[in-house]
């Protein structure tokens, strides 16, 4: 088998499978076909991923984290599966029940959708939409309905602050994120997401063109990657389920299967933004040496991915929540102006051929920008070490 | 008329009218949600990619959360708002029926009696880059003036929803 | 500058997760069921009834004169007292308990039947392990569960012990000289032998 | 019946139940609905008669429905906030209850 066999093995069956489905059923046995891959690979993602995050957060916190189901603890997803699936499924009394049913639902249909238009590898995409990115954030927007509806069914105090925090989180954090993509789709004068990786195809001298080395890619990088964090409602981000003020947040009425399907619908919505950002920035399943490119495609996709969802998790490890003012402060004050000055910074790089002008040039409009925002950002806050009066 | 026509089409139309006749607000606004995807499928169906994502995001996204904030910051806790009683035939609902039953009545006749001559069944292809160029060529000027219009909604419904600072009236 | 702490942050972090790999010492976790901590003489959990001698129901300390069961917060103490009186640990007759029994469910570990206790027959344990299959039966203790010797509490809490057997000692040198009434010869006569278990 | 029939039809029953609605709701978040409503049946026949239209490489049809979107949207944000500004002086939100115009 030829390295391009290999590569391309998921297509090749595909279509070795289409040739006995007869001709009526094609159209609808190679979206099944497509689909079902996506539908199985991303939620045994989930699944060790929950694994990988309690051990790295145990270790970042110098614990074990799960040690007992199977080798190293490696098959406690199996047992929290179980345990969610068999647990009894709790409904308020005073709930909405057809809404409180509908919106576990409607977060995950969401989260699968956005996978549509996600290549995971040469080839390898369910649709390529012409309108791809629009279509990732309109799919996006759902979510926050979805999220809405759970903590406005659930009549409950905590339940209705979470959900009302998430949404204005999400809703003020998805300015930022579509702004810092929308370099890209200058820089690749495309919205579709495989021509936006093709746009990024190509070596010098074994180093790939990847946006994220460019000065606006890789500040575009960065805003998304803290803008998607915020989306994903993962910490430092996590307010709408601050455990000290509101409990869990939306999902606190939850129990049982339903919770389950909070929970993987929150990191599919963490993997697709993750794969976005691949996608965008990351040269998607492009691999990142021109002497590498033996390894399969999705092979690179799948190592980005998991590079990026172990960066969460060490952020996670790391940082304490925000407050909410300073959130807000973040996306408004901070996030905006630089994403805004990120899109100059694009243009003012295409129209600069000379790439020994356009180097420091656009680099100095990224910093400097940085810097001032930064210090004003600090103004009038004196940082010291806090004394304690009564804890010691 | 196609199968995906007529579903979608009572999608739009169950969706639109459940927001229309529901009591409880927050449903009306998920009925309005429902019945807004239909009609960005039905865009979708007609071929129009961008419109019809674009009508996802803005009315999903934007629209229906706004409306759900406001409903909250104006009832809070409350959950239904106009009249508990069960609902009973008024004036005004017979005068509203009559007049919205009117208009479809004169609308339906003038579609029906006319039946346009000029059907081009072939689904035209459009890509974003069309859109694109004629918005940067052709539409400038709309846009431009899109662009102000966006700016003083903007402005002006933070002015309106801001609190007046004590002490000033 | 913004971002240069989170820098800081993210290294500390890094260090703490390749350190625990290498540095046994960084991981403080004890992996419970196969290992345990060090038992800490300070510790207090659920109480328990001292008994002196080999025999548990005869030796008890406990003359059922009720002040725990009325100081327990909870309420969770039940006593019947007997209606014969037998010789408690200083050689007096007094009554004892018929029956004596706490609810684990209930009591909160609160020590305030140990303080209020004038015999010195009620301590607290340091078993934290009590939890059954069955709520209602398994959770009420009886006195034959209750009563633990005193060699036991010699074990868990041995500076206390020592204390409570010295008070214990000069409260039977107090009784033992005064030759009175016609109890005198049995106290006296139980009074050594208790000294010797003790 | 051709397919553009079809549309129109659909387009005036929407734009008839957000005419009704309108008219009938006394709330005015939901009044403010109906009204997008209207303006998206007018969307939906821009959308049809680009589709089915002489000229549809043209793409006014879709031009406009963009432009339309972008109206309705500022539209309703200036909406809502006058019904918030409203709603900070009478404390309702009921039409009917709407009786003054002094602040």
């Amino acid at each position: 088998m030829t390295p391009d066999t290999v590569d391309q093995i998921f297509v090749i069956s595909k279509h070795w499978l289409l040739g006995y489905v007869p001709a009526m059923l094609q159209p609808l046995a190679s979206a099944v076909l497509s689909v079902v891959p996506v539908l199985l690979a991303f939620p045994l993602l989930f699944a060790i991923t929950t694994v990988l995050e309690r051990k790295g957060l145990g270790r970042i916190q110098n614990r074990y984290g799960p040690n007992r189901v199977g080798p190293a603890g490696f098959f406690q997803f199996a047992a929290d599966g179980i345990k969610s699936l068999t647990k009894e499924d709790v409904v308020p009394r005073d709930a909405d029940q057809v809404v409180h049913f509908l919106a576990p639902l409607l977060l995950v249909i969401a989260a699968f959708l956005a996978y549509a238009v996600l290549p995971i590898g040469r080839n390898m995409v369910v649709a390529n939409l012409d309108a791809g990115l629009l279509y990732f954030f309109a799919v996006g927007s759902m979510v926050e309905l979805a999220v809405f509806m759970a903590g406005w069914s659930s009549h409950s105090k905590y339940s209705l602050l979470g959900a009302m925090r998430a949404v204005a989180q999400m809703i003020s954090y998805e300015v930022p994120l579509v702004l810092a993509s929308i370099v890209v789709v200058m820089a690749s004068g495309s919205l579709s997401t495989v021509a936006i990786v093709e746009a990024q195809a190509g070596y010098t001298a074994t180093l790939p063109h990847w946006y994220v080395f460019t000065p606006w890619g890789f500040a575009g990088f960065i805003l998304f990657m803290i803008a998607a964090t915020a989306e994903s409602n993962r910490s430092p981000f996590d307010l709408p389920e601050g455990e000290s003020e509101i409990i869990a947040g939306y999902y606190i009425e939850y129990s049982g299967f339903k919770f389950a399907l909070f929970f993987l619908g929150e990191y599919l919505g963490m993997f697709a933004t993750s794969a976005l950002a691949i996608t965008l920035f990351l040269g998607g399943w492009a691999a990142p040496f021109s002497f590498m490119t033996w390894i399969p495609s999705y092979v690179w996709f799948f190592v980005k991915l998991l590079a990026l969802i172990v960066f969460f998790i060490w952020i996670r490890g790391t940082l304490p929540r925000l407050r909410m003012d300073q959130l807000m402060g973040m996306a408004w004050k901070f996030m905006l102006p630089m994403t805004l000055l990120n899109l100059f910074t694009a243009a003012v790089w295409h129209f600069l051929p000379n790439p020994l002008l356009r180097w420091p040039v656009c680099t100095a409009l990224v910093v400097v920008p940085f810097v001032v925002l930064s210090r004003s950002m600090k103004q009038g806050k004196t940082l010291q070490v806090r004394t304690y009066r009564y804890a010691e | 008329m196609t199968l995906i026509f007529l579903i979608l089409a009572a999608i739009t139309i169950v969706g639109t009218a459940a927001a229309m006749s529901f009591r409880n607000p927050i449903h009306c606004i998920l009925g309005l949600t429902v019945g807004l995807v239909g009609l960005a499928m039905l865009f979708l169906h007609l071929g129009a990619q961008f419109v019809g994502f674009t009508q996802i995001i803005v009315y999903v996204g934007a629209v229906a959360i706004l409306a759900v904030f406001a409903i909250m910051m104006t009832q809070g806790g409350r959950r239904l708002t106009e009249t508990a009683t069960k609902p009973q035939i008024t004036p005004s609902l017979l005068v509203g029926g009559t007049v919205a039953g009117a208009v479809f009545a004169v609308l339906g006749w003038a579609m029906l009696g006319r039946p346009s001559t000029a059907i081009h069944s072939v689904q035209p292809v459009v890509s974003v880059n069309q859109i694109g160029q004629l918005l940067m060529h052709n539409y400038v000027l709309p846009l431009e003036i899109m662009a102000v219009l966006l700016t003083a909604a903007l402005i002006g419904a933070v002015i309106l929803a801001m609190p007046q600072e004590r002490g000033k009236r | 500058m913004l971002g240069v702490g989170i820098l800081k942050g993210l290294t500390e972090t890094a260090r703490n997760f390749v350190g625990s790999y290498f540095r046994k010492d960084r991981l403080t976790t004890i992996q419970f069921p196969e290992e345990r901590a060090p038992r800490i003489e300070a510790s207090r959990n659920f109480p328990f009834l001292v008994y002196d001698g080999p025999d548990a129901m005869a030796g008890l300390r406990c003359v059922s004169c009720f002040i725990c069961e009325k100081e327990c917060p909870p309420k969770c103490i039940i006593i019947d007292k007997s209606t014969d009186k037998k010789p408690d640990a200083t050689g007096k007759l007094q009554f004892y308990p018929a029956e004596f029994k706490i609810d684990v469910s209930v009591c909160m570990s609160c020590q305030i039947c140990v303080e209020v206790c004038p015999f010195d027959a009620i301590k607290m344990d340091t078993d934290f392990e009590l939890s059954t299959q069955n709520r209602f039966d398994d959770l009420l203790w009886p006195k034959l569960r209750l009563a633990k010797s005193n060699e036991y509490y010699h074990e868990i809490h041995p500076t206390e012990a020592a204390a409570v057997d010295a008070d214990l000692a000069a409260a039977r040198a107090k009784a033992a000289p005064k030759p009175a009434a016609p109890v005198a010869p049995v106290a006296a006569a139980a009074a050594p032998e208790k000294g010797t278990t003790a | 019946m051709n397919p553009l029939t079809g549309y129109l039809l659909l387009s005036a029953l929407l734009f008839s139940i957000g005419l009704a609605g309108a008219l009938l709701r006394r709330n005015a978040i939901l009044v403010l609905i109906g009204i997008e409503l209207m303006l998206n049946a007018a969307n939906l026949n821009f959308i049809a008669f680009w589709r089915y239209g002489p000229n549809p490489s043209a793409l006014t049809g879709v031009m406009f429905t963009i432009f339309s979107i972008t109206v309705a949207a500022a539209e309703a944000a200036v909406g809502l906030g006058i019904i918030l500004a409203v709603y900070r002086h009478t404390k309702t939100t009921d039409l009917n209850e709407m009786t003054s115009l002094k602040g």
